[in-house]
């Protein structure tokens, strides 16, 4: 099967156009010692084959809609609005590129310029991008873009309880920077960052410090201390948030964080075994003009009419070239439109109503777990909707018993955080029902 | 002018339902101490499910796209989005897996990823491939991560990077976010790279040189070998920017004509949505040599089945939180297996065979700064039209009028008056008759009549928009005060 | 002008591919006799799926729909249509079912067939209903068949079928297919049936008569339990045409105020959508003494499952090859199960709610012929624009300028220049507002410019159509000699 | 949950607008001894709660996609291209009315004069309808028009190797009519329709006849002889026929049928387990008047442009009331759609191939069939996809041993004619392969 519309007729005139013969002296302005000689690709497949191949493989797959999943670490399970998929779904947008001419898509500037309103609304904070790769390197660019701002300033701190995954991107986006990267310790009593190691790991070299919250435990920080403490020596705060729990918890925007960014997948985005996501960033209008990414500004049009383009475009790889804030360039527009509508669709109540339904079903199995023989919770912070469970009764056995019962997750924490080892990390969202919670506590008691 | 979703709706509107609590609730405050709280609800839109679908339905007909438009944007490659792959990845057994599932659960998705990445080093001539990163220029930036591993490993790091003047903007972005000084190396009278500049600059210092080839302007790089030889003379690494891989399809492979590492653009090449601007998937393929510096982690195949290995301790780290946009690396594979040996090779020739008849039918209009051959694009210079005051930018926006989505303008740099034109193999000779119909009717127009373009375009909902203006105090998020412009057009699209 | 897809691809253009035969070919003539076989191949098109997306993408914009426009097409209720009843219909488990599967493999279809059964007679107040017919019209055939098979088994088979004046033309029409004498009621001054009248006409050859309630002016029949009376003394039967269904949900049931036989249209109260023209679906109740003559088969539930039966000799027999409209009958489902009671009361509310607030906002603007509290819908009279040369059509098209959909024109009969306006309960008031503004302005002016209207619509991609000569020389299907009038326009949209 | 945009201040404002005080006194038209005291409905559920409840019917049922299908009988599970419901799933196409005004409905208008386009096309006669209810009624219709037409005729005939459903269907529809129906039985050796009875039953009274091909049996008639001898007596024929057979079969306007009429699912619609599917209808221009249905047809607007309109609407029951041609309103608008665009993505060569694969594959499994030991082709004229196997193993013996290795069908044909009690009727089309046929002979050999 192939995509090519010309037919063995319009090869001919074309080629005959082109003063060709034949279609294999295409290949000339390829010197003939570069050519390639054998391609040991298979033959293609017709659609019927494709699908058969491809439902084949897919039912090597078990999947959170058919087996309830208390996994999360960054990735979630929420309601998705069946209207959403029903918008990105149409080719107008699909199919579409970045909206470099304005022209002819203000469709996308429109919906970019109202995911961006959103965000900004949601995090509390004056202005986001477009969207960047992942809640993972959006955390990255972030400590790039302070470390630009602080010009000068050489290190960066980041919490231990931050996503680990998050901190090894972190790692490799800096690795080539001479800069240092020091880690805050965790409480290992509250599962919070150590505010005390905190105190002692401030300095003048400090460009900022990364704080997740909910972090990975699942642990409300206590970010307004945290961000007091490090306003005072100069420090930006930088703020990864989940954003399903601004529905219920402080917005960066309200402690004074500098930049708020995270994953923003939880926002209609479909799991997909961990992408395409989608990396939200938001900040201070002041640093506008350091922000990576596209950003859609409003303008008029040349009779007035309010129009979007795509703005301080200075910025960007493609007018900067070596100097740009980022080299990104494709970043994600469709996860960034799927959040809009959700977010839209959502609205107002929405949000909180989510929020607070993940807060109280999560609460009543944390609950329900702690009071079992053999199990309890491992911090004492409040948590939004995921939390650590430490139990004597053998992980492995315990995986292995709700696998069987086609239950996915909780997360291990042993390859995370080795010290961790007989912890799992639970996540519930508002798609579980008692009666899943009810039926988990009790596969987990036999 | 449609209004602001902000600006439609009403307090206390819905557009969904919940599930009613099934558990006695409790205040929040009883759970998280209140200050710790939200104070104030985010001021998200107050829609119905009819509001949303009539906006967004409203917007997608505000938007270009492939699915609606010739969409000859070049270096773009924009050509045919499938449709059966899209249908393909929505079963729920792709959408609905967790990152997080145990490898026996995942067994599906990890064997297609394992497959697509043997087609790509198949297809690009190389030995390893990771597929993390989230698009190109996230694929540039982990080659030359690997790059810089490469010569600390060998005890001597590098300062410099090697870029073409007709390089992406991308190329010495990533070079810089790697630390590296980045020198341009100027091009030939040919467009090419010119080797004795390039052997001039290659010294000591420098990690490597980032090629595309074809290159910017669409022209195929003979001298590549030589290029790859004067790099790799110095102990340089050679890599490959896979965005114009697409005429090179079962033509030639970067393997083997002298790059040691690669980054394809699955949206480019292999028929990924672009999303309206993501997302797309930049999967980097390396020689053997370079494979233990491949991101982590990385599948492999043992004899109970596929499994991620982290056992890499030379590995660069990871780039994404997971494993990348594994979704769009789904449609890549289906594509691959779809077109097939025969199907990937005629690609590639009907690629260069749209280009070179319309730049055939073109030239006689329009000025062309490299009068050979081309690949799959090719680049004009609208220098002829501006002695009339008629610039690129002014003809891409009368191509608008024609429901024509505008060519790359402006780059690559080295062209002035820069038209970049790459209509892919899906389009058809009538689609490029019309397009060439059309563009001779511009430049028409730019001779009889150039102030019409200033006015370009005129039959699109929207007049030319004005982007100094936006940059000079930027606005980038409603704020509801300015919603007085809303109008009872709020119903119209 | 779009162009035809004939006007469009290029011989030997294919947008498919089937898996290559993997058996042995033979000729075809060596299994059917030559004569038997086709000579000339049907001229399809030749196009890519390229081709198709550009081409049905293209005609999709020039279509007013629900989630596009505002759409208060009097009778019809178009209401919103929910995503999620779409996604639900379309797993593969409903979507590729056949119709001859063993029962013990259709359990889940037939159980929601069963339960929508269960549903629609507590909304109705029936005993029994058959989900068969494929539309309305079709079940009001049924319901005369089955009015029909009841004189007969009585021993009295009837002569004539009563319907009012401002009855559906489908009513008559159906009557006519069952072989009755359709008799016309004329309606009195308040638009209601007149019983007067109705007792005169009510004679023993006399089967039944059709109504619905409220009637096609929007207005409540209060005297249905005499009309029903006058029916029943003469041995009649009463049958309910449920167009207008939508605002008695939770409000009043046909089958509590002297119906005999119902029809729903699931594609007008249960938000099934309408598909540009079909498919619909429309079930048919009736009290336990007619329930033997229902349509086979029947699902009936056995202690084994459910089961299709046509164990039911009085049965009238079958309207469709299978059971009905299946996809459709299970949207009607889950929406019912998606509002539940609350939900269905709601919308009835919500029905009269709107209709009556645009009819009090518009009444000051055009003649009202029947001015009291409507039910869901309304019938404006435009006699006083008519005055001035702008008669009903004039405005509907003039509508269309605004995004709008029109309204029903010149229905029902018994109104001159009638314009029937059904807003639903999806709509917000913002809607309504932003309808009585542009209907105000259409009232002005038809005052002031009365000559606009022969022009609209005027922003229309297509002016006025001319539908007297379409039907003076009918051109029902392209031929090829036409094709002159394809132009470069092919390519836009 | 409801879909009601109108919030609690929208109704206040409301209310008072029409004078009314509460929601309750909305029903104040309706007098009240008709109100509703008690209505006994389940209450709504969230879009979460359909999922799980439509999601765990639907695991109640088996299907196609998931088992290998050999049933056909007037339903057929053919290849729908993708592209196919991508564009039928576009908004503007489905929540759209019947385009009654042209202005608005530029899109559907276009599309359906395509559709009859191509139906007439592919059945090769003058001019076809927008559509019909299914294939049944359609044939139903056939027959009420052929008496209009041939007025004061009272007697229609149909073979009796027409589908038994559409025979049925056909039955009730003539049954308020003062017409004789009478069925000519089929040739048991050959499996169709018995043309000596058929000469006996011929006379000036009969209106038309009904003869299906390839028929129910899947044997291919001798419509070119049937056509002769009907019009030799001033009778009409009425063809139903499959329209995938017509890439291969003789299309009715070959051999001077004056309806071709039947079952259009077989172009891109889903089996849905029978319905919603689409009656097509095709006829001879010199009829158009008497056509049943909607009907499209080309104009010119204002400014003289090419347009589409609903057309010779004064057949339908909107204008003509019980004079229509018939009661039809609401027909099958988006199956058409289907239909076309599946019909303009095959192509004038894909109808063709898609036809001769289920010509090959079927012609491969009854050869094999008729090899087997206690097996053999009932009927001996040529067939097309369907053909009918006697076997003397016990028909429900076969049945439960295929539905144990998952294969559904073939269809038994005792319900529907008893004297075949020993029959199944096998159905191939271009998604079997070798592979499944060869497997579902290894099933019936064990
Ligand atoms: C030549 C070239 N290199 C690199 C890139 C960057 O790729 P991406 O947008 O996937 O990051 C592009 C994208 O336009 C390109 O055209
Ligand atoms: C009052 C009334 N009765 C009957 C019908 C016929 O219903 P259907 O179109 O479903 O056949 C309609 C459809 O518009 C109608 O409005």
């Amino acid at each position: 099967m192939d995509y090519i519309s010309n037919t063995p007729e319009d090869e001919k005139v074309m080629l005959e156009r082109i003063g060709l013969s034949r279609m294999d002296e295409l290949n000339r302005p390829i010197p003939e010692k570069l050519r390639l000689k054998r391609f040991r690709i298979p033959s293609g497949l017709s659609e019927i084959e494709l699908k058969n191949t491809f439902f084949d493989k897919a039912k090597k797959n078990l999947n959170t809609l058919i087996c309830p999943s208390y996994l999360g670490a960054g990735a979630y399970d929420h309601f998705i609005p069946s209207v959403v998929e029903h918008i990105t779904g149409r080719g107008e947008f699909y199919t579409a590129y970045t909206p470099y001419q304005a022209e002819a898509s203000q469709g996308m500037l429109q919906a970019i310029f109202e995911y961006q309103t959103m965000i900004a609304e949601l995090t509390g904070m004056d202005a986001a991008n477009a969207s960047l790769y992942d809640g993972a390197s959006s955390a990255a660019e972030a400590a790039l873009m302070a470390l630009s701002i602080q010009e000068g300033k050489k290190k960066v701190l980041v919490s231990a309880a931050v996503h680990p995954s998050y901190r090894e991107v972190l790692k490799t986006y800096l690795s080539a920077q001479p800069v240092e990267l020091v880690e805050i310790p965790y409480d290992p009593v509250e599962g919070r960052t150590d505010l005390k190691a905190l105190d002692r790991l401030l300095s003048e070299e400090v460009a900022c410090c990364l704080v997740q919250n909910p972090n990975f435990f699942g642990s409300v920080e206590e970010m307004a201390q945290i961000s007091e403490k490090l306003h005072a020596r100069g420090i930006l705060l930088v703020s990864i948030v989940y954003p399903v729990s601004l529905g219920l918890l402080a917005p960066p925007g309200e402690y004074g964080a500098d930049i708020a960014c995270g994953e923003g997948q939880s926002l209609g985005n479909r799991l997909l075994y961990g992408g395409p996501y989608l990396g939200f960033f938001a900040t201070r209008r002041s640093f506008l003009r350091k922000i990576p990414g596209r950003l859609v500004g409003e303008t008029r049009d040349a009779e007035g009419k309010r129009a979007y383009v795509l703005t301080l475009q200075t910025r960007e790889q493609h007018i900067r070239r070596e100097k740009a804030t980022s080299n990104i360039c494709t970043n994600e527009g469709l996860c960034a439109l799927t959040a809009a509508v959700t977010l839209a669709t959502l609205g107002k109540t929405g949000i909180q109503e989510v929020a607070d339904q993940c807060l109280q079903k999560s609460h009543y199995l944390a609950a329900r777990l702690s009071r079992l023989h053999g199990f309890r919770l491992r911090f004492r912070s409040p948590f939004f909707n995921e939390f650590v469970v430490e139990s004597k009764k053998g992980i492995s056995l315990l995986e292995k018993r709700l696998l069987q019962k086609g239950i996915l997750g909780p997360l291990p924490l042993k390859d995370f955080y080795p010290e961790l080892k007989d912890c799992l990390l639970f996540c519930v969202t508002e798609t579980k029902t008692k009666q899943m919670l009810d039926d988990l506590v009790r596969v987990l008691s036999l | 002018m449609r209004p602001l979703i902000f600006e439609i709706g009403s307090p206390g509107r819905k557009g969904y339902a919940l599930p009613v609590l099934d558990l006695p609730r409790k205040e929040p405050a009883s759970f998280i101490p209140p200050h710790l709280l939200r104070q104030v609800p985010a001021a998200l839109p107050e829609v119905s499910e009819l509001d949303v679908v009539r906006h967004y339905i409203a917007l997608s007909k505000k938007n270009f796209s492939v699915d609606g438009n010739f969409y000859p944007l070049g270096s773009c490659t924009m050509k045919y989005n499938p449709k059966v792959n899209e249908d393909i990845v929505k079963q729920p057994r792709y959408l609905n897996l967790h990152p997080y599932q145990k490898e026996e659960t995942v067994q599906g998705i990890l064997e297609i990823l394992f497959e697509l990445e043997r087609l790509l080093c198949e297809i690009i001539g190389v030995d390893d491939f990771s597929l993390q990163p989230a698009a190109g220029a996230q694929g540039e930036f982990t080659g030359l991560l690997m790059m810089h591993a490469y010569h600390r490993d060998r005890g001597r790091p590098r300062k410099k990077i090697l870029v073409p003047d007709s390089s992406h903007g991308t190329n010495p972005a990533s070079g810089a976010l790697c630390g590296y000084e980045v020198v341009q190396v100027k091009s030939n009278s040919r467009g090419r790279v010119d080797l004795g500049e390039l052997k001039r600059l290659a010294s000591p210092e420098v990690a490597g040189m980032m090629l595309t080839n074809p290159n910017t302007l669409g022209l195929f790089e003979e001298e590549v070998l030589e290029i790859a030889e004067c790099i790799h003379k110095i102990g340089g690494l050679l890599y490959y920017d896979g965005a114009n891989l697409n005429p090179l399809l079962g033509m030639a492979r970067p393997g083997d004509i002298g790059f040691d590492i690669v980054h394809v653009n699955t949206h480019k090449t292999f028929s990924t949505p672009h999303g309206g601007g993501g997302p797309g998937a930049g999967p980097v393929g390396v020689k053997r040599f370079l494979a233990k510096y491949l991101p982590v982690p990385r599948i492999v195949e043992e004899r109970s089945g596929y499994r991620l290995s982290r056992d890499f301790p030379k590995s660069i780290g990871k780039l994404n939180a997971f494993y990348g946009n594994v979704g769009v690396l789904l449609r890549a594979c289906i594509y691959i297996r779809a077109l097939g040996k025969e199907g990937l090779l005629k690609t590639a020739h009907h690629a260069i065979l749209n280009a070179n008849y319309l730049l055939k039918k073109l030239e006689a209009y329009y000025d062309v700064p490299y009068p050979e051959m081309c690949m799959h694009e090719f680049v004009l210079s609208a220098g002829r039209q501006k002695e009339k005051g008629v610039r690129a930018m002014d003809i891409a926006k009368r191509l608008i009028d024609f429901a024509i989505h505008p060519p790359t303008t402006y780059f690559p740099l080295i062209v002035p008056e820069a038209l970049m034109i790459e209509p892919t193999e899906t389009e058809s000779r009538q689609t490029l008759d019309y397009f060439v119909e059309v563009m001779q009717q511009i430049a028409k127009e730019a001779e009889e009549n150039p102030e019409l373009f200033h006015e370009a375009p005129v039959s699109a909902p929207l007049r030319r928009a004005d982007e100094v203006l936006a940059a000079r105090n930027p606005v980038v998020k409603w704020e509801k005060k300015r919603s007085n412009e809303v109008s009872m057009a709020a119903h119209s699209t």
